[in-house]
């Protein structure tokens, strides 16, 4: 696993976060290399297909960041957003893939080392959970071992 | 075919001394859609712009990503240089080398490769943007004030002297609000009506103002630049062109109702004007309390009128006017009486409160500036003062200051002893807060030269005995109960918003807290906005204010309103959301989610069945473009411009697969 | 609504008629009560003088009990007792921590959720839902009554949330509702000087002496309480009280449901006025009562 | 019991057909043999005499509304009866939040309902209530009277809801380990033939063209392999957070047995727990995801 590097997509609202990771780079706080940064306007407008479609994608991990509850740009993006991640994370636990592999912060413009904190915080989390082979290794090749997994699952 | 062009930015040695941008822009050069690939110094210094430029001509580039800091520096930048070299300004993307890579990462094989993936998502996003026209609103050059007290007042006048044509709708008969009942003010003792009145006067008689008095907001529709307001002209039941304000009718009126100017210290008439120096100067008939309207009979003001002004037939009139601006100042009210039956206010005659207090003090008052008891007239000896009430207090529900109590508590100690000489003044305060220019001063003066008793301390408890007022509390600085005998007690009551703040929030789609304030867009950074955009704040129904401050926030408020309407059109980002109406199940999930009320619903033909349905519709002069419409549109009927899902989804797609830099990074 | 009734320690002995007219009234009003089995002191002043653990144990106990009973809530006629009760309630909820050891005490889950009502409280609602309608028996127009309080039914307000801390009106609804006439004074909610009456006799005397003087400057012919120690120091001491104060006073102290139960038509004997060391009697009389 | 309800069905549809009061009634009709049943279309107070009410009155009508015939009718304005259970009243309510039906174009003829019988538990005979092979969603019925009725049919006091936990076999797979869950669900999903009946049978799936269908961009990878139906289920169950109302219908449809309304109910169950809000129970309330509160859950969140 030593030369596993895992792959992070964040999707940074531009207000908050994209901004805050901006602030990170003017005041040269060094963090990990393994986050891919996907700037949204709100993280309302993140929609769980993103997420998803990022998995699918080869990622290993995905950060959302957004601002700090009653300092979202467009009034409530973050509150509606947060019902949808707080279900999202239910629903891929339910499913077998670790919750933990998809991860909120909320993160202000000012914060910059709060982001570099969080990068550094979840790419270590992510290189202990190593590589989500669950999409990636699938194929019609599944299909057939998965007749015994479904047997070990006492179906 | 998409013809893009790769510009690498080294920043001088910000970018390039960490990331290897020679073989960015080489490996960019491979991406598929790209058809030329740089790097340069500077690519924002006027070289690298025209290096840009010419490149855009050159290979008729159809898209550009520049590799280089962050959008939130220089997107602008590249924006108006792609726009001038002839190619949609919107076909512009960046790549944030800098701040998000060179700056923050220290081995420059890693910092290569990510600089190169995130390249290439950018590269894949470019290729799908589409060219779009900045979105242009007609601006509506007029403005709405909502209330007519200092605040209103000073806004509709800084905005007709800029020129710009003013409505303003006060409730009451007069304008000027609670200022006008104002005796002396705090910390320089200048009598209120003398700095008040003149501005009333000059507002009213200004060309491009009107004004409605005993009116209200019926309805707000419409958004920035482009409001519909309908105001309800309440009847005044008095024909104010022929009125010549001769107030023989006012003196005839038989029917008596406590004054509300006089915080009921005094009778008003039915048939009334608050208080001598209002705008307007002449009468209207409280419907409710005239004999006419309640019984039929009388008719005394109709028989004396000598201008045959009154009219019994008068009806509400609503009036529709379109506005660019909105500047609300609907003001403040005090806590309601019932709130403390402890300390017998609302019970006991003798206990009023500070706007009572400031109606006796004012020599055009009830009592013609004396102090004097309600209950029997005499001169009050000693008067106690009792601060926060209905302020920082939590078991009332009320826990925030209101900001006001203390200096004009101070100011009343300091009447008092200036018209009672040998009074004595108690003041009961948990904390005295002065921060203002020249309050703590002003404060000291109550103490040093007035001999103004401050006891720290709360009342629990004010009742009458044996004609007189006893007020029970604690002096916490000695550790004692004490009570005081009293002849009369001033209770600094508390600022609470105005009564029907929380409708009228409604009807402009504004927030407010729990206590009904009108909420802002940013309490440091934008303190005069609200997140509807073209609705602007003034005085103190924000929050509690004083004279000062509410003076300043109108200015800024109107100033807020001439940037708005100082451009004929409104131009504004094209990043919208918008709706595929095929798609569209009309579920209008889209409306409950949107904070700006920007999706309407419009009908629709069914193409098999032929009968109207309802649509979705984004009001592009609304929509902020926040795109919290989108996840929850599960068919994505709803799009959003700049960040389309097309867009998105490229930039994920193109994560798959890691660029490895040979021999680095590994 | 079904409640569990928790009397508390003092209607079995100083406060039994406190106990008999909540008995006869609440059964005039179809107030369903059942007395919780087993039930054990709530703390009251040395619990929580001794240990925050044990003086949300002891009232969680018997809240646990209630539950049991699968009851709408418990009602608690003392004021102590209804302090101790929604205090527990309050603590419980505010800390898992103090939760957790609570549970253990108990042995058994307990979430802080047992509505808990004082009898006050739950005569207004039957009174809000017209249950006095058509039962008045005697006339008591003309009775002025001073509406006691004292501190721990009101205070500390975040937990008893009573309608207001500084100026209640539940007796004075109460009163009204019978046809009695609530004065206005001002020491409805002032202490009575409580459990010092052991330790500290004075401060009792002193302070209960200043209720009951301005009770009767207030013209009071009775006062009304809700409190069994209320009671006692009102009314057992109101002699030493005129001995310390050197005031005579002569003015009967009744429990708000004995008033109720007046007026219910109930009698004297009935309602054990006659226990009150100082005879309501007479200044019923004055006040043109019937009794 | 059963019995005096269906011939008052009947009754009602037959009513309402006669007055011309709606164009169809949507109901049960006798399936093939056996003691199955299948929805039947009646137009005529003659075909609603053929509606049959018993235990086997599994399908969840409401699916109806927005498919053929129905949606054309109402679009023309024209009015449509319906029979419905609580859980299938629940999904009209849902509905009506959703604006795709008006509640005046649409008679609902609620049943009061006992429970019907899991149509993959073998039994027959005796009420659903009694035997303990009622579907799992009937387990403490709280909609046994439906939560929305024009006319009702059935007798309140009588239902008595089975006992035992609707969400037991979801609970099952919660008390698994992660890896257990991820194989269970690979081994059901590496099934899917990404027929769509799930999606057809599902009451709430009205959308004309439902994002399996677009390309360009193609969220859900179209080929039925695991990664591509994971994606579409994983989707789907999003999409019906806060709307399913655990009619397990989804489920039932399932030609290759793959238990997909777990996922449905297990996040129903979640979004109730989390936001307090449970689906199609009241009309005037917003829907989970249209709405939000400011104490919502926060702990996730870094």
């Amino acid at each position: 696993m030593a030369s596993f590097r895992p792959r992070i997509v964040a999707f940074l609202c531009n207000w908050c976060s994209y901004a805050g990771a901006d602030l990170a780079g003017t005041t040269r706080k060094k963090y990990r290399a393994d986050v891919r940064v996907i700037r949204v306007p709100c993280s309302g407008r993140v929609d769980p297909s993103f997420i998803i479609k990022a998995f699918e994608r080869g990622a290993d991990g995905v950060i959302v960041g957004g601002c700090h509850p009653g300092d979202c740009h467009y009034v409530s993006g973050n509150y509606n957003a947060r019902r949808r991640f707080y279900t999202v994370r239910k629903l891929l636990d339910f499913m077998g893939i670790d919750s933990e592999r998809f991860q909120v912060t909320w993160c202000s413009a000012s914060e910059g080392e709060k982001w570099a904190g969080v990068v550094n915080d979840v790419t270590d989390l992510i290189e202990k959970l190593g590589p989500l082979e669950a999409f990636k290794e699938m194929g019609r090749a599944v299909l057939s071992d998965t007749r015994e997994i479904e047997g070990v699952a006492g179906e | 075919m998409a013809r893009v062009g790769v510009f690498v930015c080294h920043c001088g040695s910000n970018i390039a001394a960490t990331v290897d941008v020679r073989t960015v822009a080489e490996a960019a050069s491979h991406f598929p859609g790209v058809v030329h690939a740089v790097e340069y110094k500077y690519m924002c210094s006027d070289p690298g712009q025209k290096l840009i430029a010419e490149a855009i001509r050159k290979h008729e580039l159809t898209g550009v990503v520049v590799a280089a800091c962050s959008p939130r520096m220089h997107e602008p930048t590249f924006r108006r240089l792609v726009g001038k070299a002839g190619l949609n300004p919107f076909l512009v993307e960046m790549a944030n080398i800098r701040e998000h890579c060179s700056w923050v990462h220290d081995d420059r094989g890693e910092a290569t490769a990510k600089s190169i993936e995130t390249l290439r998502m950018l590269v894949e996003k470019v290729r799908r943007n589409s060219p779009l026209e900045e979105i242009r609103v007609p601006v509506t050059k007029r403005a709405l004030v909502i209330g007519g007290g200092i605040a209103g007042i000073q806004a509709g006048l800084d905005l007709v002297s800029a020129g710009i044509e003013t409505i303003l709708v006060e409730r009451s008969p007069s304008i000027g609000g609670k200022m006008a009942m104002l005796d002396e003010t705090f910390p320089t003792l200048d009598c209120s009506q003398c700095i008040l009145t003149p501005k009333m006067v000059e507002f009213s008689q200004h060309p491009l103002a009107t004004i409605y008095t005993y009116a209200e907001v019926d309805s707000v529709s419409g958004y920035v630049g482009n409001f519909k307001v309908k105001i309800r002209q309440k009847a005044k039941s008095v024909d104010h062109v022929k009125c010549t304000a001769c107030g023989l009718c006012i003196e005839k009126c038989p029917s008596k109702v406590p004054s509300e100017f006089d915080r009921e210290l005094v009778d008003r008439k039915a048939i009334y004007v608050p208080f001598p120096q209002a705008v307007p100067d002449k009468p209207v008939i409280d419907r409710e309390h005239c004999i006419w309207f309640s019984k039929g009979k009388c008719g005394v003001c109709k028989e004396v009128c000598p201008a045959e002004a009154i009219d019994y037939d008068d009806s509400d009139r609503v009036d529709e006017h379109e506005v660019g601006a909105i500047v609300v100042a609907t003001g403040y009210d005090l806590i309601e009486r019932s709130l403390y039956g402890e300390y017998g206010y609302g019970k006991l005659p003798d206990v009023i409160d500070g706007l009572q207090f400031e109606r006796m003090c004012s020599a055009s008052g009830p009592t013609g500036g004396r102090i004097v008891r309600p209950s029997d007239g005499e001169v009050p000896k000693t008067v106690v003062f009792i601060q926060c009430v209905g302020s920082r207090d939590d078991s009332k529900g009320r826990p925030y200051c209101s900001r006001i109590c203390c200096m004009y508590t101070a100011k009343h100690s300091m009447l008092y002893k200036h018209k009672v000489h040998d009074g004595k003044a108690y003041i009961f305060y948990i904390d005295v807060r002065a921060g203002g220019k020249g309050y703590e001063e002003f404060v000291k003066r109550a103490v040093d030269e007035d001999r103004v008793v401050y006891l720290r301390g709360r009342v629990s408890r004010v009742y009458e005995r044996d004609g007189t007022l006893f007020v029970k509390g604690a002096d916490t600085l000695s550790g004692h109960q004490i009570e005081i005998r009293a002849d009369l007690v001033v209770l600094a009551t508390g600022v609470t918003s105005a009564d029907g703040a929380k409708e009228l929030a409604q009807k402009l789609r504004v927030g407010f807290d729990k206590y009904g304030f009108f909420t802002e867009a940013h309490p440091k950074l934008r303190p005069v906005e609200t997140n509807t955009p073209g609705v602007f704040l003034a005085g103190a129904c924000q929050a509690p204010k004083d004279i000062p401050d509410t003076v300043s926030q109108a200015g800024a408020a109107a100033s807020k309103v001439l940037g708005l309407l100082s451009a004929d059109e409104l131009v504004r980002e094209p990043l919208v959301a918008r709706v595929n109406e095929d798609l569209c199940i009309s579920c209008f999930a889209c409306e409950s989610v949107c904070p700006y009320g920007a999706p309407e619903r419009v009908k629709r033909k069914d193409a098999v069945t032929g009968v109207e349905i309802e649509k979705a519709y984004v009001n592009p002069g609304v929509c902020e473009g926040c795109g919290a419409c989108l996840p929850v549109c599960r068919p994505k009927a709803m799009d959003l411009m700049g960040f389309s899902d097309d867009q998105m989804y490229s930039e994920i797609n193109a994560l798959s697969e890691p660029f490895r830099v040979k021999g680095e990074g590994e | 609504m079904k409640y569990a009734f928790y009397p508390g320690c003092s209607l079995d002995s100083s406060a039994r008629e406190y106990r008999e007219s909540t008995e006869i009234v609440a059964g005039d009003l179809g107030i369903e009560m059942e007395e919780i089995p087993e039930w054990i002191c709530c703390g009251s002043t040395p619990a929580h003088m001794a240990s925050k653990l044990l003086s949300v144990t002891l009232p969680a106990y018997n809240l646990v009990r209630a539950r049991a009973m699968g009851v709408d809530g418990v009602v608690a006629p003392c004021a102590s007792c209804y302090s101790r009760l929604k205090t527990a309630n309050y603590r419980i909820a505010q800390s898992d921590d103090l939760k957790d050891k609570v549970e253990r005490a108990l042995g058994e889950p307990y979430e802080g959720d047992v509505p808990v009502y004082h009898v006050l409280e739950v005569l207004a609602m039957a009174l809000d839902e017209g249950r006095l309608e058509g039962k008045l028996q005697t006339n008591l127009a003309g009775l002025k009554v001073a509406g006691y309080y004292g501190c721990l039914l009101v205070r500390p307000p975040e937990i008893t949330g009573f309608d207001d801390a500084e100026d209640p009106q539940f007796l004075d609804r109460v009163t009204r509702a019978i046809g009695a006439e609530p004065v206005e004074w001002r020491h409805k909610v002032e202490c009575c000087g409580a459990a010092l009456a052991f330790t500290q006799t004075d401060v009792v005397l002193k302070l209960s002496g200043e209720i009951l003087e301005d009770a009767q400057y207030s013209g009071a012919h009775v006062i009304s309480v809700a409190c069994p120690l209320c009671h006692s120091n009102l009314d057992l001491r109101q002699r030493d009280i005129e001995k310390y104060t050197g005031i005579n006073l002569e003015i009967p102290v009744l429990y708000v449901t004995e008033l109720l139960g007046l007026a219910l038509g109930h009698s004297a004997g009935e309602l054990g006025l006659k226990k009150h060391s100082i005879n309501p009697i007479p200044a019923l009389k004055r006040a043109g009562v019937k009794v | 019991m059963q019995e005096s309800s269906q011939n008052r069905l009947r009754e009602e549809a037959g009513k309402l057909l006669s007055a011309a009061a709606v164009e169809v009634v949507v109901g049960y009709g006798d399936g093939h043999g056996g003691d199955g049943v299948r929805p039947l279309f009646a137009r005529t107070p003659d075909e609603a005499a053929g509606l049959v009410w018993n235990d086997a009155c599994v399908h969840n009508l409401a699916t109806y509304l927005s498919r053929e015939p129905c949606r054309q009718i109402l679009l023309r304005g024209g009015k449509v009866g319906i029979v419905a259970k609580g859980c299938d009243a629940r999904a009209l309510v849902v509905l009506l939040q959703e604006g795709q039906i008006a509640r005046e174009s649409v008679h609902v003829i609620g049943m009061v309902c006992d429970g019907v019988l899991d149509p993959g538990a073998a039994v027959s005979g005796g009420t659903a209530g009694s035997s303990g092979a009622v579907l799992p969603k009937c387990r403490q019925c709280e909609v046994q009277t439906p939560p929305l009725y024009d006319t009702l049919v059935g007798d309140p006091a009588g239902a008595a809801a089975a006992e035992g936990d609707p969400l037991e076999d979801v609970k099952d797979l919660q008390s698994m380990s992660l890896e257990e869950r991820w194989s269970f669900w690979t081994g059901h999903l590496a099934r899917c033939i990404k027929c769509y009946a799930c999606r057809q049978a599902c009451p709430m799936c009205y959308c004309a063209t439902c994002i399996t269908e677009k390309s360009e961009p193609q969220w859900i990878d179209k080929p039925s392999h695991l990664k591509g139906a994971l994606a579409y289920h994983l989707i789907r169950a999003m999409h019906l957070a806060g709307r399913c109302v655990s009619c397990g219908e989804c489920g039932r449809a399932c030609p290759m047995d793959i238990p997909v309304d777990k996922i449905s109910r297990y996040l129903a169950g979640q979004v109730e727990e989390a936001f307090d809000y449970k689906a199609g129970m009241d009309p005037e309330a917003t829907p989970a995801f249209r709405t939000y509160r400011e104490d919502d859950p926060e702990d996730f969140i870094r």
